[in-house]
């Protein structure tokens, strides 16, 4: 095999190998901030829910 | 400090040693005098990448471990984040490694050993996957999971012996690059593209580690607004 | 049987058999036992009622070390069930609606197995005793597979009680039991009562009260009422109720 | 009680259980001779054909398979009668009941190659097997002790899950390849080219090395794997 048709076999898997990282690396940044924002919002519903469930306790 | 272990910081990390590694590794390092010839280029990246997939089943280990000391879920979750990571590196290996086999043997495939000790390492972390799906309750699907990735771990190696015993003569053992010695240039490229590649492993550990943390959270949020 | 098999050195009639303090168990985030502190002297007779999935049989397999909760501190006979585990297993027999027995082998052999695993020293004299009293004698070669319901349960209590326990655990004993096997386990019951400490998880109101001498009602994995026995069974089905959200089950 | 009293009293139970249902032996006996008729059918490409060389391989595959089906039913009892809750309820270190299951298992297996072996050896080797048979038989316990501990191990974390038997060949197959790979290259040394003790020296030596690993392993883990 000549030298030219080695280096693109190389090439051409390294620049995939290297996408699939890239990519996989940018959905799961994507994931933690979606899953980070679900976490703020579920924790101020339920600190709402304890203050009102606070108060009738009180009566 | 804490900036600096970041997942993004860690990935800008592994960018710039893969950048740097892949220059100095396409442009700097001689091209093998050998038979090889240009697709030695390949080992810059398969072996980094072989190494990478059992640094991720080596953290899987300890993981394991922690977590049958500890019985907290924590390390569960790190375990199995650990083992998807090692497998994905496992899998590029064997792609790598079959495009390695074309570009310097002419086949897509040889039985050469470790190839082969990478195609069942491969099965056996596929097995873990099976394990953790048919175990419902929660503890003790993180124990058998723990327990199995402890057993798989110290497998791997003596598989890695294993695959030489197999009688010589029957495949042609063509695969000597790493065993002789290496240029200096050569080994500074390589040095490099492996610390990226660790790294980049490293940040994606960590993300996917938050991801299930933070989906445990959720889901516990859940059930204490749904109950 | 003599009393003094139980006995150990310095033992005083109100000792503490069983001392739970601040009991968790979580299986995996599910958190079925939220902080559970209760005791029983030695030769008490404690009933555990509540409803499906309040935690009462992962209380009773903790104190047989069947589980291990990892915060709490638990001691059955003077040891703690973590830390030192074989002399609880010891001193603990313990009695569930599945018989725990081999259905391939004989009844003699099966209890031959169990005393060998404990180590009962008198094997064959004491097996001959235990089938005698439960009138099973007659059958001791056969195969368990052939047993009734019954016959099993009653193996099944030889099989508890064969190494001489301090302590019995018993998971709901009268479930599925025909009337005539439920008399045998009262009778059998009565007959071992003085001699030892007992720890029963039920849903049988009236089984409970009977045995009982401290009454407890678990739910949601919390002790949501304690008493000394004493109580007709009017007034505690109307305390169970007020307590459990789902008391129709009585 | 000492552990060894105790490991007696569970083969003792086990062995009973067996030889009066023999629902193990029977099923991996005819597993064994089916797969010989089998192997002969799927390897001689033509009618002279020396299957010398396939022995060591069929052999292993053989055996693996056969203990699979044995290792299903070995625990099989233990979970439907609930019996292992009582086993657990008795003051025994969880490794005695690892040894006990491991000899158990072992009992089984030595049983099916006693039947097996002669056959095997009567059918598809030709020339010469008893100057070989200190060798083979080095290979057979060596391996067979590594089988059947992994195995064990293994058996007792799927027997506790969802789908139990088609779970147990995707754990053990994977693990269990270094090891049929040095018996069955071990073995066709033997069968085939005469080999001793001496020539497959290296050989045994790695199965022993197995062997050790993971009966230490077990050892780590089986509280684990038996508990909750």
């Amino acid at each position: 095999m000549s030298i030219e048709e080695g280096a693109k076999y190389v090439a051409a898997a390294y620049a995939i190998i290297l996408a699939v990282l890239v990519a996989y690396y940018f959905m799961s940044a994507r994931r933690v901030t979606v899953l980070r924002r679900d976490v703020e919002l579920l924790e101020e519903e339920t600190k709402r829910r304890r203050a009102s469930a606070g108060g009738a306790d009180a009566d | 400090m804490k900036k600096l272990v970041s997942a993004p910081a860690l990935f800008l990390w592994a960018g710039a040693f893969l950048i740097v590694g892949l220059l100095l590794a396409f442009w700097w390092a001689p091209v093998d005098a050998s038979a090889m010839g240009f697709s030695q280029k390949i080992f810059y990246y398969h072996a980094p990448i072989a190494e990478t997939s059992l640094v991720g089943f080596g953290v899987a280990f300890a993981a394991a471990v922690m977590y049958l000391r500890t019985q907290d879920l924590k390390w569960d979750r790190l375990g199995y984040v650990s083992v998807r990571l090692g497998l994905l590196f496992a899998v590029l290996v064997m792609f790598t490694g079959m495009i390695w086999g074309k570009s310097s043997w002419g086949v897509w495939w040889a039985w050469e050993p470790r190839l082969t000790t990478f195609l069942l390492v491969c099965f056996l972390y596929a097995a873990y996957f099976v394990l953790r799906s048919v175990v419902e309750e929660e503890q003790r699907r993180a124990t058998y999971a723990a327990v199995f990735a402890v057993i798989a771990f110290i497998d791997v190696p003596i598989t890695w012996f294993a695959t030489r015993l197999i009688p010589e003569g029957l495949h042609p053992v063509v695969f000597k690059a790493g065993d002789t010695g290496m240029e200096g240039s050569m080994f500074a490229s390589f040095m490099i593209s492996m610390i990226g590649m660790t790294l980049l492993l490293a940040a994606l550990i960590r993300h996917g580690w938050q991801i299930e943390l933070l989906k445990d959270r959720v889901t516990d949020l859940k059930s204490i607004l749904g109950g | 049987m003599a009393a003094a098999h139980y006995r150990r050195d310095g033992a005083t009639p109100l000792e503490i058999e069983i001392e739970v303090e601040g009991l968790r168990k979580t299986f995996g985030r599910r958190e079925v036992l939220k902080g559970l502190t209760f005791s029983v002297p030695r030769g008490g007779f404690l009933s555990i009622f509540g409803p499906n999935g309040a935690g009462k049989t992962t209380t009773l397999r903790v104190l047989a070390t069947l589980l291990t909760a990892r915060e709490g501190s638990v001691k059955v006979a003077g040891h703690d069930v973590r830390e030192d585990p074989m002399p609880v297993r010891r001193a603990v027999g313990f009695i569930s609606h599945n018989a725990m027995l081999y259905p391939d082998l004989t009844a003699q052999e099966n209890l031959r197995f169990y005393a060998d695993m404990y180590g009962v020293a008198d094997r064959e004299a004491r097996i001959t005793e235990l089938l005698e009293r439960l009138e099973l004698s007659a059958r001791r070669h056969d195969a368990v597979r052939a047993y009734s319901k019954g016959m099993r349960q009653r193996l099944a209590i030889a099989r508890a009680i064969l190494h001489r326990p301090r302590v019995l655990l018993l998971d709901e004993p009268h479930s599925g039991l025909d009337p005539r096997a439920v008399d045998i386990l009262d009778g059998l019951l009565t007959d071992i009562r003085e001699e030892h400490t007992f720890v029963m998880v039920t849903h049988d109101i009236a089984k409970g009260l009977e045995w009982g001498s401290q009454l407890m009602i678990v739910e949601g994995g919390r002790i949501v009422y304690e008493r000394a026995a004493g109580v007709d069974r009017d007034s505690f089905s109307a305390v169970y109720r007020e307590h459990v959200r789902d008391g129709s089950v009585l | 009680m000492s552990g060894w009293g105790q490991i007696g009293a569970i083969l003792r139970k086990d062995l009973i259980r067996e030889l009066r249902t023999r629902d193990m032996l029977v099923s991996m006996a005819l597993f064994a001779l089916l797969a010989m008729v089998i192997f002969h059918w799927a390897f001689t490409v033509r009618g002279d054909t020396d299957l010398t060389y396939f022995t060591g391989g069929m052999l292993w595959v053989t055996f693996v398979f056969a203990m699979l089906l044995g290792l299903n039913r070995s625990f099989a009892q233990e979970k439907d009668e609930h019996c292992l809750d009582g086993l657990l309820l008795c003051p025994v270190d969880r490794v005695t009941i690892f040894l006990a299951k491991t000899v158990g298992n072992l009992v089984f297996l030595l049983i099916i190659q006693a039947v097996a072996v002669p056959v095997f050896v009567l059918f598809f080797v030709e020339g010469g097997f008893l100057e070989g048979l200190p060798a083979f038989l080095a290979v057979l316990l060596l391996a067979d002790l590594g089988i059947c501990a992994l195995g064990t191990l293994l058996a007792t974390i799927s027997m506790n899950t969802r789908s139990r038997d088609l779970l147990l060949p995707i754990l053990f197959l994977p693990l269990i390849v270094p090891l049929l790979v040095a018996a069955t290259s071990a073995t066709t040394l033997v069968l085939a080219d005469g080999a001793g003790v001496r020539e497959i020296g290296g050989r045994l030596l790695f199965m022993l090395g197995f062997d050790a690993v993971f009966l230490v392993v077990a050892w780590g883990t089986y509280d684990f794997a038996i508990g909750e």
